[in-house]
């Protein structure tokens, strides 16, 4: 039997979020505004905790006894998790109760432990994250599916607690109810995988479905099982067809959520959807044809990788195409994820040999251009609202050169205009696309990063060259400095990352490391 | 066709021919032909810069030209029968590959001087100082204002006529042909606040480029068929692979004619010499009569070797010539504007030149270049005298009776000399020079030419008629003329200084020293270019000296071969003319049974004194006559295109206005509207917009309802299961 | 100096070219503190530091003009995993275009001291930038370098037509970004393919372009380089621009402020043809051979198409950038004829077209910064007015429509010549394929160039002179909602419509001497690039042999510009 | 028989009738999660989805000799009870702001 200590042992940075998650829910209700005023700081020191833990904790041995099935994975990416967070909360930090505790402040109204959000929200948060960090070393498919519980259930409160705004309880129905109906696609497929493989753990049942695939082929529940899997997961990655709440939620929530929307379930999601398809085994299948010849092939059984394919391509034009038609920046914003999970497909299509290195070097990106964007958004307010148009972004080069410096800098890397990250990441997925076969859907990416410049540019047309107007001209940063912060650090981020992109490179090809595949010792290719 | 390569072959035989050059490196100082003008030109952009008002830059030119003259003349007598090759430093090289004839490209700017470029470069040179001195005086109304650019523009001319003349390889030939372009472009323009000067410069550098493109591409195959454009490599090979049989090969005389017709003012491309005229007048005299439009005859003669090879190229070249001095004589014949007259003629004794070139006598043509440029000059710079004295004034129906002005006595004396030259009045240097063509028109070996022999006499009649009717027009019969409207700058200045009060009297004002010198020295260079030709008949024993110096260079094939066989032989005196090479005497053509050199003699000067006599009768004794005539003309449908014809030019710029310029400037407009309308609004702006039309199709599925979305998502997974489960299933196992 | 030995020589160099690219960088990064009034100073000292640096590099290294690459490939290393190095080094082609980039920008930066009144830091700061990235996308000899100094220069620009242009300014800055981008993914993904093949089949990780190329053309099948060269002439063909895709070019110069222009018509659109000549044509011959017909056929449509265009344009900024598009058709003719005379042509035009054509926007602008106005309905026959701008401008007409003597004849001359003689007997050692007739009717373009050059003289600079009547003050040419600082109304036209003042005169001598020099004496300039030429094109002997003999079924229904990406 | 997974013959009518029941519970699931507008009852639809997998993995419990398929069940049971918990907060407190529980009133934040 799995000797529990060494698991738990391994759960040390989960368990650090979840105490803090904890504590700042009871911080976030004392009397005092100062003590109140600490739950940001709670709990980004115990995001770095939990790095400091995970460091810790992550020796071989433990590894080894967590029977993992991507052991490696865990490691990078619940950094990526933690680092991302810190800059999430930095960016969530001083619009939570804002104007409930300025009026507090100025004693207009007595203090309310029922009415204070603030530490709630922060908590959801952290058990977010958390939930997030336990997806990525799931054992088993009850581990993996509560995983992805406690990432998505945080979520729906958020979206309704942090503003009592009709718009964000708008979103938050429409969130709660396409989430569920979401999950019970997930749960169904799960079903069927246990079915077609009669255990739960994520080791012992690839090893089942790799025999199977080596006899002939997966059982048919097998290949349906994972396809309703992976259509269910869809939703968490705002991935056709399962893109259509992005959009409203995104626009309803208020902006630090959106941005949290925008990279921790997409997180969870991918490693979720990595995970289920590294049970199906990426190698080593064979696709009997009529006459009973056996063909051994590399990557997924075709039929899943048909859906991926078709799921990534559609994923990529309708989140492109849809951002050209938007005009207020959170919905640009939304189509943009999608977009950017169309990208990141293509990775999880590539298989193992590259493709999911790429594609979490791309998530790392992708969540440091988050932080950076919603940072400056955040920053800024128009009479006490979050500023949502471009018309009021326009001129903001006159009034905040720094902050329009940022925005251009995070659009350019969203573009992919080269010195910068966003697009070395997006070359090294379309290197990878090439090396592993997949030649058109790399052209299908270049041709859409393409079109996505159209409505990025409109940041950067509004950011620096537009002159100021009506409506521009009462935007006024935010009296907190934190979401300046956080945009600051991402955006510089954007600009010196590349130096140290051969290091980010090697670190991100490691998530792989160790996922035996068996089918690939049939395919006569050891993987070490 | 049969006979060219025999007498090609019979003449290379002798001994070192005027085609093998010998490099003289210590001939270097003729470069100075080239500097000196260049640097004056550089001088004159000084003085510009430092805004000079004085006549400085005149007198930089003058010395420049003077400098060169004084240089060719040094050639004169240093140059002997043997061409000279002078390198003076490398421009264009490239070479690839092993290096070997087709591996490489060079054209350096070096100098080929044989005899034909120095007594090119005498003329040129030589009319060049005395324009420039006439000049000096005639532009002094613009010293502040226009006269460093005048005379700088003068300089770049000469330095440029000097590459194209003293050029050593064809780019040369090229980089020389177009600065001469250029230089007329910036001399015809001088006047730039008049829209028609600029429209004229306009018009005369783009049909000189569309001639300049034919040399071009005559260039490219010269390189393509024999690996060189080097004179003195170009001449070997040709030796060495006279007449290939190759397209490319055949091709390269019409593409050379094309170029030469366009800077000579022939016939599809004279339309910018009338025009030419608004530039100041002793750019016309300097630049439109004696030096520039030369070039082309320089270009054939230089390139006869090429053209030897192929005959049809050279009857071309006769018909073109001859068709051209007729059209030009006839337009000539009905035009009022004294400058005009003159351009026509030019283009008409140009036609003459060409003529010669044709029937193979670059002897005749060249030694008609020589004693025109003369009398050409003449004619412009006094007309440019009286404009200069009459405001402006140019139109021979206003003149009349200069003879007899106070101060334009000798100017009118000069100008009937050389009308008397330009008629090709007998024992004048035009008559013997117009009488060698003519010879040769009749004597020719290809029978094709001859008829144009009777086209030349009938031309020597109109031109004797029309310069005779300028002549009587102007110079004799009663005092009366009208000043010209044209506020000239000198105008002003006439009445600046001009005594008595009441300004409706005019009294013109007679040219000073500076312009009625080199009027005197050009009136005797015109006397004494019939020199060469008067020995020859005093002393029946010297060779033209013009023959001599066409003989012994590449243009040798074309000098009569008669005289050819002993170089200092005998001149082929009027009777008894031994032929070398052929057994039949003189290839039996008789001329109305007399013997062709005495025939074109008589029958010439015949055409010349009737053409006299009616101009005479017409436009001095009943000047009446000639409307008359004219409404006579006019009166009768069938003859009235003849006068409507003749004072509209044919209708020759209208006809390529309507053919070439209009479909063009049409064209023009279609494809702008296709590059703004159909492919940038269209095309790219469509396929920019077809993302957005795309996301349009989609926008209903966001319709806000948590069901709709719910039905989409669903439908999706009901989708790709069916798929999946029909599609791959049933297929795989 | 030029005593050190040679390893710690090629060190010197590495360290001056790299000196030459991150001056500038270091200048943007002082401007954006300095205050505004130092910027325009700083940026001046920058460039001139940067065209030092790369002179001193040019003195130090004479190798470079017999054909020799200096520094030795290898850099440090970048991305480590793929071995992609910041391999930087010039050959004889990258510096002459390098020079002529370094000599331009000071003199645009000089130039726009009196244009450029408003936000003027950000002015220099993006100018300076732009700068650097040009010089790296000359210098890198590592591919993934080069997509990164072609890529990054758009962003400069854009903001520098998009802030200080014309009226619709943002229109024309964004069609010219998103233009550009979509044609230089094209790139990206050839050279991504050519990547990973070479990885794919030696097992090695290596972007050096001569590796790169020599893999390229010697191990992949014909097929395959026919489509790796199909997508990398539609990537350059939008910088160049070839003639379907040019359409962004009028517009972006029409709005453009004057150095703007300058630039772009100076030296980026020389990245596209510098792109075809450094990447395309070696890296895939067969392709090359195949294509070169369909590409000539383009450049020779491009000759007349925009030359008759020009002919009638009224506007004088579009008429010369037209001309631009014109003139670039010559010069890639004269590549596309595959052999050395017309290739040392094309490289000797690229650089005589950015002297020609920016000097041409330098005075137009000039003229625009007096009367704001540049419809030559509304304006013409300055002469009277500034003789010495029309002296300038007829040197520089005469030297651009290739007046022997000047530079333009040179190139233009050679381009054609080439042409000519590409034809298929092998007796010049480099059969061609295309022939007199491509050069007859670019021949043509001659006799238009002559045409439409002249028609913009004879009315802008010559004639009656015609001065707009309403020539208000200030703002007329930019719409009043400029972001401008608070000293308000840009005292372009100083002293009224005076002639050039000294530092204008100051700016076009330099180029007017270059002009003359190359004209007179291009010898050191064509021995320069000869060696890299035969070595670009040494492989395409074989090739178009190869192409003539399958003459009938290669290249018939190909559209270069075909969507979707080459096949795996 | 595999080794490692021990099974039932397949076609235990348990077995099937267990997985025809889920299908069919998961079926009337999603029909009337899309049919009905009453947001409560959109709700008992998702929870009948869960039920349904639940089956589902029950029956596949039996076939496969197995019990974690019935452990799952449990952790189902709980997720779904914290998500009914969530879901009447989230009613309650929309219904409180537009007094009707059909999720057609809430259509404001759609493609302008």
């Amino acid at each position: 039997m799995v000797d529990m200590s060494q698991t738990v042992a391994l759960l040390a940075p989960e368990i650090v979020l979840f105490v803090a998650s904890m504590l700042v829910a009871v911080l976030g209700l004392s009397r005092s505004t100062g003590v109140r005023s600490l739950v940001p700081w709670v709990c980004v020191v115990a995001l770095i905790g939990s790095i400091l833990a995970l460091d810790a904790v992550w020796t071989p041995e433990r590894i080894q006894g967590a029977r993992l099935l991507f052991p490696m994975l865990g490691k990078y990416g619940k950094t990526i998790v933690a680092l991302i967070g810190i800059g999430l909360v930095a960016v969530s930090a001083g619009s939570i109760d804002r104007r409930y505790e300025e009026a507090v402040a100025r004693g207009r109204a007595s203090f309310d432990a029922l009415r204070v959000v603030r530490g709630e929200y922060y908590a959801f948060l952290l058990l977010s994250l958390t939930g997030a960090m336990l997806v990525m070393s799931a054992p088993d498919l009850i581990w993996l599916f509560l995983g992805l519980e406690l990432v998505s259930l945080p979520t729906y409160i958020m979206v309704a607690v942090a503003r009592t705004g009709r718009r964000s309880m708008e979103a938050a129905m429409k969130y709660f109810f396409l989430g569920a109906l979401a999950t019970g696609i997930t749960l169904y497929g799960f079903a069927m995988l246990y079915g077609a493989t009669g255990t739960m753990q994520l080791i012992p049942m690839r090893d089942v479905l790799v025999a199977q695939a080596a006899v002939g082929g997966l059982s048919t529940t097998a290949i349906v099982g994972t396809i309703l899997t992976v259509l269910g997961l869809c939703f968490k990655l705002a991935a056709v067809p399962m893109h259509f709440y992005a959009p409203d939620v995104y626009e309803g929530a208020p902006l630090p959520v959106t941005a949290f929307l925008s990279f921790t379930p997409k997180i969870a999601g991918f490693s979720a959807l990595i995970t289920v398809l590294g049970i199906v085994g990426w190698s080593g299948h064979a696709m009997v044809d009529h006459d009973g010849v056996r063909i051994a092939y590399e990557g997924l059984p075709q039929p899943i990788t048909a859906v991926l394919w078709m799921v990534a391509a559609l994923t990529m034009f309708l989140g492109n195409i849809g951002g050209i038609l938007q005009t207020s920046l959170k919905r640009t914003l939304a189509y943009s994820s999608i977009a950017n999970s169309g990208y990141m497909l293509v990775g999880v299509i590539i298989g193992p040999k590259g493709g999911i290195g790429a594609m979490y070097l791309f998530m790392l990106g992708y969540g440091v251009m988050t932080v950076a964007t919603f940072g400056v958004l955040a920053a800024l307010e128009r009479k006490g609202e979050e500023v949502d148009s471009f018309e009021s972004l326009a001129g903001l080069r006159a009034s905040h050169p720094w902050l329009a410096f940022l925005l251009t800098v995070s659009a350019l890397s969203l573009i992919g205009v080269p010195p910068l990250f966003g697009a070395l990441a997006k070359i090294v997925l379309v290197f990878v696309a090439f090396e592993g076969g997949q030649a058109t859907l790399a052209g299908v990416l270049l041709l859409n990063t393409a079109i996505g410049a159209v409505y990025y540019l409109r940041f950067v047309g509004a950011a620096v060259v537009n002159p100021i107007n009506a409506k521009s001209q009462e935007v006024v940063t935010v009296s907190h400095r934190w979401p300046k912060v956080a945009a600051v650090v991402a955006g510089l981020g954007l600009i010196v990352l590349p130096a140290f992109l051969s290091r980010l490179v090697d670190a991100s090809a490691t998530t792989v490391n160790g996922y035996i595949d068996y089918g690939e010792t049939v395919a006569s290719e050891s993987k070490r | 066709m049969i006979a060219a390569p025999a007498m090609l072959s019979s003449v290379l035989a002798l001994a070192e021919g005027p085609l093998d050059a010998h490099a003289a490196p210590e001939l270097r100082w003729a470069g100075l032909a080239l500097l000196l003008p260049l640097a004056s030109s550089v001088l004159c952009l000084l003085c510009g810069w430092l805004k000079v008002r004085s006549k400085l830059p005149a007198a930089l030119t003058i010395a420049a030209l003077g400098g060169a003259f004084a240089t060719i003349l040094r050639l004169q007598g240093t140059v002997g029968e043997t061409p000279v090759v002078v390198n003076l430093f490398d421009w264009i090289d490239l070479t690839w590959g092993d290096g070997s004839r087709f591996h490489g490209f060079t054209a350096n700017v070096d100098l080929y001087i044989d005899r034909l470029t120095v007594f090119w470069m005498l003329f040129v040179t030589g009319l060049g100082t005395l324009i420039a001195l006439y000049a000096s005086e005639y532009m002094e109304s613009d010293v502040g204002k226009g006269y460093t650019r005048f005379f700088g523009a003068v300089s770049i001319f000469l330095f440029a006529m000097g590459c194209l003349v003293m050029g050593g390889n064809l780019v040369m030939l090229y980089l020389g042909w177009e600065g001469v372009g250029l230089a007329s472009y910036l001399l015809i323009g001088y006047y730039f606040t008049k829209p028609e000067a600029v429209a004229a410069a306009k018009k005369a550098f783009i049909v000189n480029r569309i001639g300049d493109l034919g040399l071009a591409l005559a260039l490219f195959l010269i390189w393509q068929c024999y690996g060189t454009v080097e004179y003195a490599a170009l001449w070997k090979a040709i030796e060495a692979a006279p007449a290939s049989s190759e397209w490319t090969a055949q091709a390269i005389p019409w593409l050379l004619m094309l170029g030469a017709f366009g800077k000579s003012a022939q016939l599809p491309l004279y339309v910018w010499l009338p025009d030419a005229m608004e530039g100041p007048t002793p750019v016309s005299a300097l630049i439109h009569a004696a030096t520039m439009v030369t070039a082309g005859v320089y270009l054939i003669a230089r390139m006869f070797p090429l053209f030897v090879v192929n005959p049809d190229a050279l009857a071309a070249v006769a018909w073109v010539g001859g068709l051209t001095a007729l059209l030009a004589a006839t337009i000539g014949m009905a035009q009022y504007d004294m400058k005009r007259i003159w351009a026509y003629s030019t283009i008409s004794q140009l036609g003459y030149m060409f003529l010669g070139l044709g029937v193979g006598t670059t002897f005749g043509a060249s030694y008609h270049v020589f004693t025109h440029a003369f009398f050409k000059a003449l004619l412009f710079l006094t007309a440019g005298a009286v404009m200069h004295g009459f405001a402006g004034q140019l139109d021979i129906r206003k003149l009349s009776g200069l003879l007899k002005v106070p101060g334009f006595r000798l100017v009118s004396v000069l100008a009937v000399l050389g009308c008397f030259w330009l008629a090709a009045f007998p024992f004048t240097a035009a008559f013997f020079s117009k009488d060698e063509i003519l010879v040769s028109a009749f004597t020719a070996k290809d029978d094709r030419v001859h008829l144009l022999g009777w086209i030349g006499l009938l031309v020597a009649a109109l031109t004797a008629y029309y310069t005779f009717r300028v002549c009587f027009r102007v110079f004799f019969g009663p005092v009366k003329f009208e000043p010209g409207h044209e506020l000239h700058g000198h105008d002003d200045h006439d009445h600046a200084h001009d005594a008595h009060a009441h300004h409706g009297e005019f009294h013109p004002h007679g040219p000073r020293w500076a312009i009625r010198v080199p009027l005197v020295l050009i009136a005797i260079g015109a006397i004494l270019a019939g020199w060469p030709s008067y020995r020859t008949m005093l002393h029946h024993d010297e060779s033209n000296w013009v023959k001599t110096q066409v003989a012994q260079s590449s243009a040798f094939q074309g000098v009569a071969a008669e005289s050819h066989g002993s170089l200092d032989g005998h001149a082929a005196s009027s009777h008894a003319s031994a032929h070398t090479e052929d057994a039949h005497a003189d290839h039996g053509h008789l001329v109305l049974g007399m013997d062709a050199h005495t025939a074109v003699g008589r029958l010439g000067s015949l055409a010349c004194i009737v053409g006299i006599l009616v101009s005479l009768y017409v436009h001095l004794i009943n000047r009446g006559t000639a409307d008359a005539l004219r409404r006579t003309l006019m009166g009768t449908v069938a003859t009235r295109w003849i006068v409507v014809g003749a004072e509209r030019k044919w209708m020759v710029d209208e006809f390529y206005d309507w053919v070439i310029r209009l479909p063009l400037r049409v064209i023009a407009n279609i494809l702008s509207a296709i590059d703004e309308l159909l492919l940038d609004a269209g095309i790219v702006n469509g396929i920019g917009a077809l993302p957005a039309a795309v996301g349009r199709v989609f926008r209903p599925l966001y319709g806000g309802v948590v069901q709709g979305y719910a039905v989409t998502m669903a439908g999706g997974v009901a989708l790709v299961a069916a798929w999946v489960i029909w599609i791959w299933l049933r297929g795989a196992n | 100096m030029g005593d050190l030995d040679l390893a710690a020589g090629s060190e010197l160099n590495m360290n001056l070219i790299w000196a030459s690219i991150l001056i500038p960088v270091a200048t943007a990064a002082v401007i954006a503190v300095a205050n505004a009034r130092a910027a325009r100073g700083l940026a001046a000292v920058g460039s001139l530091a940067s065209l030092g640096a790369l002179a001193a590099f040019a003195w130090q290294f004479p190798a470079w003009s017999t054909g020799g690459v200096s520094p030795e490939p290898g850099g440090c290393a970048w991305i480590a995993s793929i071995n992609a190095t910041l391999g930087i080094g010039f050959d004889s082609v990258s510096l002459l275009l390098a020079l002529l980039e370094a000599l331009l920008i000071p003199i645009c930066v000089i130039g726009s001291w009196s244009a450029i009144t408003d936000r003027q830091r950000e002015y220099y700061g993006w100018f300076m930038l732009l700068h650097a990235s040009i010089l790296l996308a000359f210098a890198a000899r590592d591919v993934l370098l080069f997509y990164v100094g072609y890529e990054f220069t758009l962003v400069p620009l854009l903001f520098i037509i998009a802030i200080w242009g014309g009226p619709e300014r943002r229109q024309a800055a964004h069609k010219l970004f998103l233009y550009t981008f979509l044609g230089s993914l094209f790139f990206l993904g050839s050279i991504l393919f050519v990547g990973w093949q070479h990885h794919a089949s030696t097992g090695l990780w290596s972007w050096d372009m001569g590796t790169l190329s020599s893999f390229a053309s010697t191990r992949l099948p014909a097929n395959t380089q026919y489509w790796l060269f199909a997508a990398l002439l539609a990537g350059f063909a939008v910088k160049v621009p070839l003639f379907p895709v040019h359409t962004w070019l009028p517009l972006a110069h029409n709005q453009a402020p004057t150095a703007g222009s300058v630039i772009l018509a100076g030296t980026l659109l020389k990245l596209g043809t510098y792109g075809i000549f450094r990447l395309a044509l070696p890296m895939a011959p067969e392709g090359g051979a195949a294509l070169a017909v369909f590409a000539a056929v383009l450049c020779t449509v491009a000759v007349i198409y925009a030359a008759l265009i020009c002919w009638v344009q009224t506007d004088a900024k579009k008429l010369v950038a037209y001309s631009s598009v014109s003139h670039l058709g010559i010069c890639m003719l004269g590549l596309f004829a595959l052999n050395p005379i017309g290739a040392q042509g094309s490289v000797l035009y690229m650089i005589n077209h950015g002297l020609s054509t920016g000097a041409l926007f330098l005075l137009i602008g000039m003229a625009y910064e007096r009367y704001h106005v540049k419809d030559m309905d509304q304006i013409g026959g300055l002469a009277k007015r500034m003789p010495v701008w029309a002296f300038f401008m007829v040197f520089f007409t005469m030297s651009s429509i290739g007046l022997p003597g000047l530079n333009g004849f040179v190139g233009e001359y050679l381009c054609l010549f080439g042409t000519y003689i590409a034809t298929g007997d092998a007796s010049t050692k480099y059969p061609g394929l295309l022939g007199p007739g491509f050069a007859l009717v670019a021949g043509t373009g001659l006799i238009l160039g002559a045409m439409y050059m002249l028609l913009l003289v004879g009315r802008y600079v010559f004639g009656p002179l015609r001065e707009p009547k309403a020539d208000s003050h200030g703002k007329h040419g930019h719409d009043g909602s400029h972001g401008h600082d608070a000293h308000g109304a840009d005292h372009g036209d100083h002293d009224g419509h005076g002639d050039l003042t000294g530092r204008e005169v100051g700016l076009l001598v330099p180029l007017a001497l270059v002009c003359l020099f190359i004209g007179i004496y291009p010898k050191p300039i064509l021995q320069a690039i000869g060696p890299v030429v035969e070595r670009t094109l040494a492989p395409y002997p074989a090739a178009v042999e190869r192409a003539l003999m399958s003459k009938p079924q290669a290249t018939e229904a190909v559209q270069a510009q075909a969507k979707e990406d080459d096949r795996g | 028989m595999n080794p490692i997974d021990p099974q039932l013959p397949p076609g235990d009518p348990l077995v099937m009738l267990g997985l025809l029941a889920s299908a069919i519970l998961f079926a009337v699931g999603i029909v009337g999660f899309l049919s009905r507008r009453n947001m409560i009852t959109m709700f008992l639809c998702t929870e009948l989805m869960f039920q349904g997998a639940g089956l589902a993995m029950i029956s596949y419990g039996r076939q496969h000799m197995d019990l974690s398929g019935q452990v799952f069940v449990i952790f189902i049971l709980t997720v779904a009870a914290a998500e009914a918990a969530l879901a009447l907060g989230l009613v309650v407190l929309l219904y409180r702001r537009k007094e009707t529980l059909s999720a057609e009133a809430w259509k404001e934040l759609a493609e302008s």
